[in-house]
């Protein structure tokens, strides 16, 4: 009954089927689960609906499944790093559900807690509040966003233990405490799997109960846009 | 003679009050934390998961873990925290940020701002910009008073898709403060050798007194 | 003859498997977590806010800042993360832990479960009760088949207010394991000498084959 | 512009009212503000709305604003460990509103993040249900929960620094968090004030723009239901 798998590869063995559902954690290229979309993207499977911030670059991250023509839908904040999406969305080949950030943060995080649907401010007034529940709280206009609950969780964490306890370094958390609530099953790429016990008990980002496999991964870590000052 | 680039951020920094929590938006806002008195302690929130965001890293200090919104590398502060998306979203979704600065296509004269969207070119997406508007205590917007063809930014009504309805505070363009009022938007200040008439030749929305 | 407490807990942790996240109510259940096989990894959730819950302390290890549900003391153990109400809320509400084994007063034949208010007694409230059997996988009961008046504590309806409704997947009595079933409830063991007729003696709900 | 105050009687200066709301962390008498408790009864503050998963005991914790007849309204989940608290209910001077605990935490995280109202199924069925929308989703009826904002926020945590970040310990965090976020003005007592910069950045359980006010208290830390085993 072991949680801990030797790589991508086998520990996504079983889960993955033609038009099945998955949310993966990420902002930008920072805390990409990397080893999970390559292993994703050598398993061929087709038609997938992706929940993620952003698709990643044409030959990074989730871009690595743009360029098999592997996903059906993205339902992503902003894609705008990625040349490939927008061919493919031009012709017709993918579809695309612009979610504001916060409301699918919120929508992953509700799909994991059990909450189907919840009143947000955002979008009032704009194209994503077409064909939505309008409804007045104590004189102001909200609307009705649902909960995202996936098939398939993919997330990055820095360290984890082979109880599938996570921790996150820095802004590389993002979304992906979120995708972990939200997959029916959830598999997570660890850079450094340490034994139990040795994570500080307070700053475990993600506890064990919500991630089914884990292995440790290695990570190229791509930066998308260095921007430094003078030493 | 209009404000340039520089100058209007630093008018926008003249919005900070001491112990404003404040999330910038990309472009000229960013510079906006150039001009903050040193004796503020001003907190920069980035809604990727950080609070109290630090400059940009020296070469060697870069880190693929730690960059903002606009995936930009950055660097931590020794007040810095940082947290999950949805916990970000919370505290801007919340009204627990006290101003956003942001950067606009168009504004209408009952606060209207259309910032993410141009119908019929690519569309990239909004990213956090609809939570911010809906959720940030303070909207400053900070833009160009009219585009390239010489067109006013500051309108009757937004042609373009909105990022919020009536959710703009106050606008500083090249030419000077504006304010969203009751039947328009109210000069507040004026770019050095601005006139009214200078304003006025450009500007589509209604000014009210 | 019928089981005693420690029996029923025995037989409660029949229902655990390797592997499971698990909330024990107060009372007799909390005496599954006696019964559990050694080589299981079996994690105990405690709503309060604590994934990995531990035996209770010896004197020297009791720290106020570490209570379990029924705000008894408790230990960590290697494998605990500690998080805040509403977190531990949305582990229960979302569906991610496999079982609650929890008392009742109360279970109807459809499943509905009262466990929480007596009309003209005082009442104390729900706790996390109401959110364990509408979010847990698997709701077990632990109870005494009948009261102390002898009358069947497993109806046709409840007659108490409830925690919730078609919500009890299986209950363990002194006499036996029961499920809930299509049309009513199904005799799935019976303690040691405990007969059909037995149980029908005791038994106001709808008993199917 | 410090948030450090000296004591909980001036943190409290300015903020306290009649009839006002308070959302007050704290699971039994685990991680209760017990400085900020003290304070609001001395204060003389009358006819309270206070949110609080349970009411303390007779003589400890918020049982100490009951004695002195300070509370018209308690929004809890459980105040089984209190009689005074049964007797001025029973005479009708003490109004009880009972959540359900995860639908008290949820409340108040949602009012914290700008939430409204969002659908549960915690109560469908219940006396909780009566009088609140039931909506169906996928099959399943939920019903419409509303966030709580409350005037005020007082919490107890482990260590803070200056800037207002804070960091609980064990199962004292338990609703803390979520009442610092659902407070208008929170105001936060610490069993040390640390250096700003020397709390773990990824361990930070409640930032510091949700804290207006905070001071280093002495905490008695009392202990309801001592259980052991033998050595």
């Amino acid at each position: 009954m072991s949680k801990v798998y030797a790589d991508a590869r086998s520990a996504l063995d079983g889960l993955l089927r033609d038009g099945m559902s998955i949310a993966a954690g990420g902002f930008g290229l920072s805390g990409i689960p990397e080893n999970l979309i390559q292993a994703i993207r050598e398993s061929g499977v087709k038609n997938l609906v992706i929940a993620s911030n952003n698709a990643g670059v044409d030959d990074f991250g989730l871009g690595l499944l743009l360029q098999e023509r592997q996903v059906a839908k993205m339902i992503s904040s902003y894609v705008g790093e990625n040349d490939l999406f927008m061919q493919q969305f031009l012709a017709g080949e993918l579809e695309i559900e612009f979610n504001p950030q916060g409301t699918l943060a919120e929508r992953l995080r509700a799909g994991g807690a059990g909450i189907p649907g919840f009143y947000t401010a955002t979008g009032v007034g704009t194209l994503i509040a077409e064909g939505k529940e309008h409804k007045e709280f104590d004189g102001r206009t909200y609307i009705l966003e649902r909960g995202l609950r996936m098939d398939l969780g993919i997330v990055k964490a820095w360290k984890g233990d082979a109880e599938g306890n996570l921790t996150y370094r820095k802004t590389a958390m993002n979304f992906n405490p979120e995708c972990a609530t939200a997959g029916t099953v959830t598999v997570a790429e660890v850079e450094e799997l340490v034994p139990v016990g040795t994570l500080d008990k307070m700053a475990i980002h993600t506890p064990g109960v919500y991630v089914q496999r884990l292995f440790q991964g290695s990570h190229e870590k791509r930066i998308e846009n260095r921007t430094t000052r003078a030493a | 003679m209009p404000w340039d680039r520089n100058q209007m951020a630093e008018r926008a920094a003249a919005e900070l009050q001491d112990g404003f929590y404040v999330n910038l938006g990309i472009g000229i806002p960013t510079l906006v934390s150039n001009y903050v008195p040193a004796n503020y302690n001003i907190t920069l929130q980035s809604e990727n998961g950080m609070l109290g965001m630090g400059p940009f890293p020296t070469e060697d200090e870069v880190d693929p873990d730690l960059i903002n919104a606009g995936k930009q590398t950055v660097t931590e502060l020794s007040k810095t925290s940082y947290f999950s998306s949805s916990d970000s979203f919370a505290m801007i979704r919340g009204g627990h940020i006290d101003i956003s600065i942001l950067g606009a296509m168009e504004v209408s004269e009952t606060g209207d701002l259309a910032n993410w969207m141009i119908p019929g070119r690519l569309v990239k997406g909004m990213g956090g910009a609809m939570d911010l508007v809906a959720g940030v205590k303070r909207i400053v917007v900070i833009m160009d008073h009219a585009n390239r063809k010489g067109e006013s930014k500051l309108l009757r009504e937004c042609s373009l898709p909105l990022t919020g309805k009536g959710v703009v505070d106050r606008v500083i363009t090249n030419l000077g403060v504006f304010d969203v009022v009751e039947g328009g938007i109210r000069v507040l200040e004026r770019a050095p050798d601005v006139s009214l008439a200078d304003i006025e030749a450009v500007t589509e929305a209604t000014l009210v007194d």
